[in-house]
């Protein structure tokens, strides 16, 4: 799979040439022939692959928040998941308390997560790497216990996320998880076309400058502590959304369900994905999904109580996890290329 | 950098590749009554934390349920059909648990959900997969949380366990009626959820008042530090406190470990809650048998170590011969016991075993199983409710939990209002070889 | 023969060719300048012949033996120093722990400190400074210090990297002089990469000049202080 | 007053054990830029190395010199055979901040995963060396023990080892410089490359010290450490990731922040005081008490 990647990252250089325009016409296009097709697909398909293709959807959305910060700001983030789980509880209070359209619940976990990062980010976004993994990661591991301290939040129960039942028109035989796959899907092509049109714009550029050399961005005129912030901001929101997905396919949103190694795992989702590669989110999604399937999958002959059977999954995922480090699309001469 | 060229293989690159993600499967047949069912086989499925913290824990209940049906099958099976269990690791994990369970359901297409574990996780899992609008049961939920009880939330689901309130309730009761114990200022630290809020709870429905706010601590927070630190500020109350711990065994080595540092193991009373209470695990981590002596703990069990109990024997000679190597404590006689129930349960529902026969059968006759425990199961018409008692014993230098004060009281209530009884309920006795014969 | 010997060398700074195909001579015992203007791939040429850079095709040798793709400690290990451009001095570090540095892996501790000694004398302000973080040093006493922490390994070859960028003129004389007392004094080898063209020229033995990575000149230095065509493009005069 | 006391103590108890977690993590931070997830498993495993050989001689002691001795081992290993071929190929971009930590993830993954298969999960426990009672000072036992006393005393002696090793040894000056510019030191003729190892392997083996010091006052299970190497993570970051002076006083004072806030205000909240005093701590100093002249950025 990895040297297929490679193959098409190949490719990419070759064509930057004449790919140099940008139109957001022929881009919305483009997104809305991605969504045609999935929806084509998620006719053909059985319901558990359903359910499973809309946590990669979820997947997508998350690892490209972690992309937004990192690829393009240079920032690092260790604790995404508080981030997810901030929008998570907005949408879930959205549907449970406003009984508004779970769509909107979804608007609002952007909205609010977003927000939220705002605040955060005017706070800690101006601290340096390993400082702000560091704060994010203390943020992350005090979710529960400050989820306690706001009865409303429903304590370590958490709250329902219920979308209700799927609409009418599409009759009785629609399946729940077809309903979940096409609102998750739908919102991560959204993201991706989002993401590509912020990358393409001036505002992407500067985070790139940013990020490449702050110094000289910062003599350039670029408001770095700003543009970080917003950085920050822009992948909060994304992050809530996903974080609003996932919810919505475990149905109810608990500080339990978002746990330091959920941060972790979208990072890991990124890297597989290379951090530039937007399109790659999907296949990282997709990563994360199937490798702990694959591995779970090779051991269910393996009785169920022994020490091998139980930890070698785990032990499978790492390995898997670390050969896709070292074999990440971004080698050096990628950078370069993409510098030049 | 991404150009518009880029968006466009990103958009095909995301359709075909999310038509990977559909790995070559095959539209399903729509889940029907007998889903998981063959003139030989039944298949059952688990979802329960294996690995990570929680599978210290609770790891070894998938295993005992295996190695009692493997038991059952190598006398015969139930009806002829032999019982196989899929299990999957959860981690203890809201998000794993819903995707193993609609894995359980949708892919393995098992016919019901048995022994599943944990709180905000089953309760997750058991809307995910959508065990309701599928019809699927899920039996013998391993949880305190009283809400799997509610017929109009979880139509398809069978608590076990008595709910945390219940033995909260009962140990205020204990408090009272003890002498020794009434009189005495009473304390509690508990885990800041579920398990120590429904307890609060419990506590203060049965009319029990702390003389202090309950100290809570997060999972995973309560450190030997936070814990001596919480015994030494109440190391001052005067006469013999009664320090009541709702937490998970590891805590209440914490805090024992604690006392034993301080000094103070004589000068409170201990009692731990029974999720939190097992004596093998305590005297394992290294909590001195002499502390251990006299720490008072509630089960609705006859205690683990206890080889004259015949439900206890019978499950012990299980475990050697099929479980091979795991050591039998309270886990291993709770996977089996809901075991034991799941197979008197598919016998109640007869030859022709459908979903809605199997929830009926246990509505009808669940009350009538024979089981290891000691407290009656409530399964009716109208109740959810497994077992809904406990016993109050002190654990000694063995690890052994005696009933307090010689003599086995077993008192009875409900998750609400009710009033704490006395019970007179004797249990039926094993059926012979363990192999139930309803 | 003796010397370095530089021969077709090419060296790609990703997609951009930094140095094309570019061969020159440095006779052993002589200081050689090589002087460009910005870009001409002056810096790049020193990292590939200190091990820094990797090189895409072409050849190196110092006595015969080649040089390229290896290593930079062991280069720095059989006496060929490099002092990178920038004041390559360790700013955290105090002026004693910036000269230890390369005598920690010599044998011979003797003549590490003595060595050492030869170092203070040369440059004496170290000695006054030698507690001092170097991070507290003047541009000029960093340039020192980092010259002498070369000398401290007994090098044949010195690879020096624009040792005037940004000094006032007269420390930029006396630095010079230095470097050029060193040359005949201690037998060094040493390429004397500079943009002070004139500078630079007046104490060399021999000038290399280069322009966008190949070389379009090479002799005597004094030859290139009066050719009317160099003088015009690179001493601005 | 009693009450204050146990504070201070419980402070300086919990403080020494992040102190060598975070110092650990520092070492490595020092000399390759990574935050080394993998350090949790690590210190674990050694701590397992440890146990076994209580298990085999009876003897802590030697099981103490085994675990430190593994540590090493195991840390040299990591870093030259999954570190160095990572960053030969991760050499520039936002990449860099992230690929190496994956990659200490998936080798704490790894490792925990090879504890389950080896040992089992179950709880251990091993037993203090020295008495762990607490020390009766005229009347009332306060909660500090011989062994904690023990664990302050080795951990301050680790430090002043430590200190000694860099500020007055020539591999301590081979560690400084390469971690303050590989480049300078390169040219000097410093194998850079091994020093990083050997960074790796003293950092190891503060981890497996750290084990043998921190399982004793609780139990052994393959995720033992993890929480220990997020407070001794946020511990490094507060003392400003350079410095090993500051990566102690940021423990100590995260030891006395969450104890001082969970004997006075509420025990709840022991996650969220990290995270509070880590926010304060960079809103007034953005890189740390102890950062460098120039607060590094990753």
């Amino acid at each position: 799979m990895l040297k297929h990647r490679k193959k098409e990252d190949k490719k990419d250089h070759k064509k930057k040439s004449h790919s140099s325009i940008d139109s957001p016409r022929k881009r919305l296009f483009l997104f809305i022939l991605g969504g045609w097709l999935l929806l084509l697909l998620s006719n053909q398909v059985d319901e558990f692959s359903l359910y499973q293709g809309a946590f990669v959807a979820t997947y997508a959305v998350g690892i490209a928040s972690i992309i937004l910060l990192t690829g393009y700001s240079g920032q690092l983030s260790l604790g995404h998941g508080a981030l997810m789980a901030v929008g998570a509880y907005a949408g879930a209070l959205t549907i449970n308390n406003l009984k508004w359209h779970p769509v909107v619940a979804l608007i609002m976990a952007t909205l609010i997560a977003g927000l939220f990062g705002l605040l955060l980010g005017a706070a800690v976004a101006r601290f340096s790497g390993p400082y702000l993994a560091g704060t994010t990661l203390a943020l992350a591991i005090s979710l529960p216990s400050l989820a306690n301290q706001f009865p409303i939040l429903g304590g370590q129960q958490g709250l329902i996320f219920d979308v209700g039942a799927t609409p009418a028109r599409f009759g009785d035989e629609f399946s729940p998880y077809k309903w979940f796959f096409w609102i998750a899907a739908l919102a991560a092509l959204i993201i991706i076309w989002f993401v590509a049109n912020i990358a393409a714009s001036r505002f992407g550029r500067t985070f790139r400058a940013m990020r490449d050399n702050p110094i000289a961005a910062q003599l350039c005129g670029v408001n770095v502590a700003r543009q970080k912030v917003t950085a920050f901001a822009i992948s909060s929101g994304v992050a809530g959304l996903s974080g609003g997905l996932l919810v919505m396919l475990i149905t109810g949103v608990s500080p339990s369900a978002f746990p330091l190694s959920l941060s972790l795992l979208l990072l890991s989702g990124a890297v597989v994905t290379g951090l530039y590669n937007l399109k790659g989110v999907i296949l990282g999604g997709l990563v994360l999904v199937v490798i702990p399937e694959i591995a779970e999958s090779l051991l269910t002959r393996i009785g169920g109580s022994e020490n091998l059977a139980i930890s070698l999954p785990g032990f499978l995922v790492s390995a898997l996890l670390i050969l896709a480090v070292m074999f990440t699309p971004n080698g050096p001469e990628h950078i370069f290329k993409r510098k030049h | 950098m991404i150009r518009n060229t880029r968006t466009k293989r990103a958009v095909i690159a995301s359709a075909l590749i999310t038509a990977g993600a559909m790995v070559l499967s095959t539209i399903p047949a729509q889940a029907t009554e007998t889903t998981g069912v063959t003139a030989t086989s039944i298949k059952l499925g688990i979802s329960s934390p294996k690995t990570g913290s929680a599978g210290l824990v609770y790891g070894k209940v998938p295993g005992a349920m295996k190695a009692y049906f493997d038991y059952i099958n190598a006398n015969g099976g139930v009806n002829g059909r032999k019982i196989t269990l899929v299990s999957h690791d959860d981690k203890y994990l809201p998000r794993l648990a819903a995707t193993q369970t609609t894995k359980l359901v949708l892919n393995d297409k098992v016919f019901a959900i048995v022994g599943a574990l944990g709180t905000a996780t089953h309760s997750n899992a058991y809307n995910a997969a959508r065990l309701a609008r599928n019809n699927v049961p899920s039996l013998f939920v391993n949880t305190g949380f009283s809400g799997f009880a509610s017929k109009a939330k979880y139509p398809t689901a069978f608590m076990v366990l008595p709910s945390y309130a219940m033995e909260a309730k009962i140990m205020a009761k204990f408090i009272k009626d003890t002498p020794a114990l009434a009189p005495q200022a009473s304390f509690l630290i508990a885990q800041d959820d579920e398990f120590g809020i429904d307890g609060v709870g419990g506590f203060k429905s049965g009319g029990h008042t702390f003389a202090a706010t309950p100290t809570l601590y997060p999972q995973g927070g309560l450190t030997s530090a936070l814990a001596e630190g919480a015994l030494t500020s109440l190391s001052a109350v005067p006469g013999k406190p009664i320090l009541v711990l709702f937490g998970t065994t590891d805590t209440t080595a914490t805090i024992l470990k604690a006392a034993e540092k301080l000094a103070l193991t004589n000068k409170f009373t201990f009692m731990a809650g029974s999720v939190g209470g097992d004596a093998n695990t305590l005297l394992a981590l290294g909590v001195k048998a002499t502390t251990v002596d006299g720490v008072i703990s509630a089960s609705f069990f006859p205690d683990a170590k206890d080889a004259t109990d015949e439900y206890v024997k019978q499950f012990m000679e299980i475990n050697t011969k099929y479980n091979k190597g795991v050591s039998f404590d309270n886990t291993v006689l709770q996977g089996m016991n809901s075991a034991m129930l799941t197979v008197q349960a598919l016998r109640a529902a007869g030859k022709n075993l459908t979903r809605t026969g199997l929830m009926r059968a246990i509505d009808t006759k669940g009350s009538t199983f024979a089981s290891a425990g000691l407290a009656p199961l409530n399964y009716s018409a109208t109740s959810r409710v497994g077992y809904n008692g406990y016993w109050i014993g002190q654990l000694n230098a063995k690890g052994e939990l005696k009933p307090f004060g010689g003599k086995l009281t077993l008192y009875t209530t409900d998750s609400a209002s009710a009033p704490v009884t006395a019970s007179t309920f004797v249990r039926k006795s094993i059926p012979k070889n363990g192999i139930p014969n309803n | 023969m003796n010397g370095l010997i530089v021969n077709n060398l090419t060296v790609d700074h990703g997609a951009i060719r930094a140095i094309n195909n570019l061969s020159f001579l440095v006779p052993r015992g002589k200081l050689t300048a090589v002087i460009g203007s910005n870009g001409a791939g002056k810096t790049t040429l020193l990292r590939a012949l200190s091990g820094l850079k990797e090189v895409k095709t072409g050849s190196a040798s110092w006595n015969g033996k080649s040089i390229l793709n290896t290593r930079p400690e062991r280069l720095a290990r059989s006496g060929i120093m490099h002092v990178s451009d920038g004041k390559s001095v360790i700013t955290e570090l105090s002026v004693k722990d910036n000269l230890a540095l390369a005598g920690l892996w010599r044998k011979d501790k003797k003549d590490v400190a003595a060595a050492t000694a030869e170092v203070i004398d040369l440059f004496p302000i170290l000695g006054e400074r030698i507690k001092q973080n170097a991070g507290s040093l003047s541009g000029g006493e960093r340039q020192m210090l980092a010259i002498g922490r070369a000398l401290i390994a007994r090098p044949k070859l010195l690879l020096l990297d624009e040792p005037s960028l940004g000094l006032a003129p007269l420390i930029v004389e006396q630095i010079f002089q230095t470097i050029k007392a060193l040359t005949t004094k201690m037998d060094l080898t040493v390429v004397l990469v500079e943009q002070n063209a004139m500078g630079a020229l007046k104490i060399a033995d021999i000038g290399v000049v280069l322009n966008l990575g190949t070389v379009v000149a090479v002799d005597h230095a004094q030859t290139l202080l009066n050719d009317p065509a160099v003088r015009a493009a690179y001493l601005g005069i | 007053m009693t009450q204050f006391i146990t504070a201070v103590l419980t402070s300086l108890s919990s403080g020494a054990i992040y102190a060598l977690m975070a110092l650990a993590l520092v070492l490595v931070w020092r000399s390759t830029r990574v935050v080394n997830f993998a350090q949790a498993g690590q210190a674990v495993l050694t701590t397992y190395i440890g146990y076994e050989v209580i298990q085999r001689t009876g003897s802590y002691w030697i099981a103490l010199v085994a675990a430190i001795i593994s540590g090493a081992i195991i840390g040299a290993f990591i870093d030259r055979f999954f570190m160095r071929p990572i960053f030969k190929r991760v050499t520039s971009g936002p990449i860099v901040l992230i690929a190496p930590v994956v990659a200490t993830l998936g080798l704490l993954g790894i490792i925990e995963a090879v504890i389950g298969i080896v040992w089992g999960l179950n709880n251990q426990s091993i037993e203090p060396p020295v008495s762990n009672a607490g020390l009766n000072v005229n009347g009332t036992v306060i909660a500090f023990s011989l062994f904690n006393a023990f664990v302050l005393g080795t951990v301050a002696l680790a430090m002043i080892l430590l200190t000694l090793l860099f500020q007055k040894t020539n591999i301590g000056l081979a560690l400084r410089a390469s971690a303050y510019s590989p480049e300078i030191s390169k040219l000097s003729g410093i194998k850079v490359d091994m020093v990083r190892t050997l960074g790796w392997a003293i950092s190891g083996a503060a981890g497996g010290l750290a084990g043998m010091l921190y399982v004793p006052s609780t139990y052994l299970f393959p995720n033992a450490m993890d929480i220990l190497l997020v407070f001794g993570f946020i511990a490094a970051v507060i003392g400003g990731l350079e410095s090993m002076v500051g990566a102690v006083a940021g423990a100590m004072v995260l030891g006395f922040a969450i104890n001082f806030v969970t004997t006075y205000i509420s025990t709840t909240l022991v996650f969220p005081t990290a995270f509070v005093v880590l926010i304060l701590v960079l809103l007034i100093r953005p890189s740390g008490l102890f950062a460098g002249k120039k607060g590094r950025s990753a």
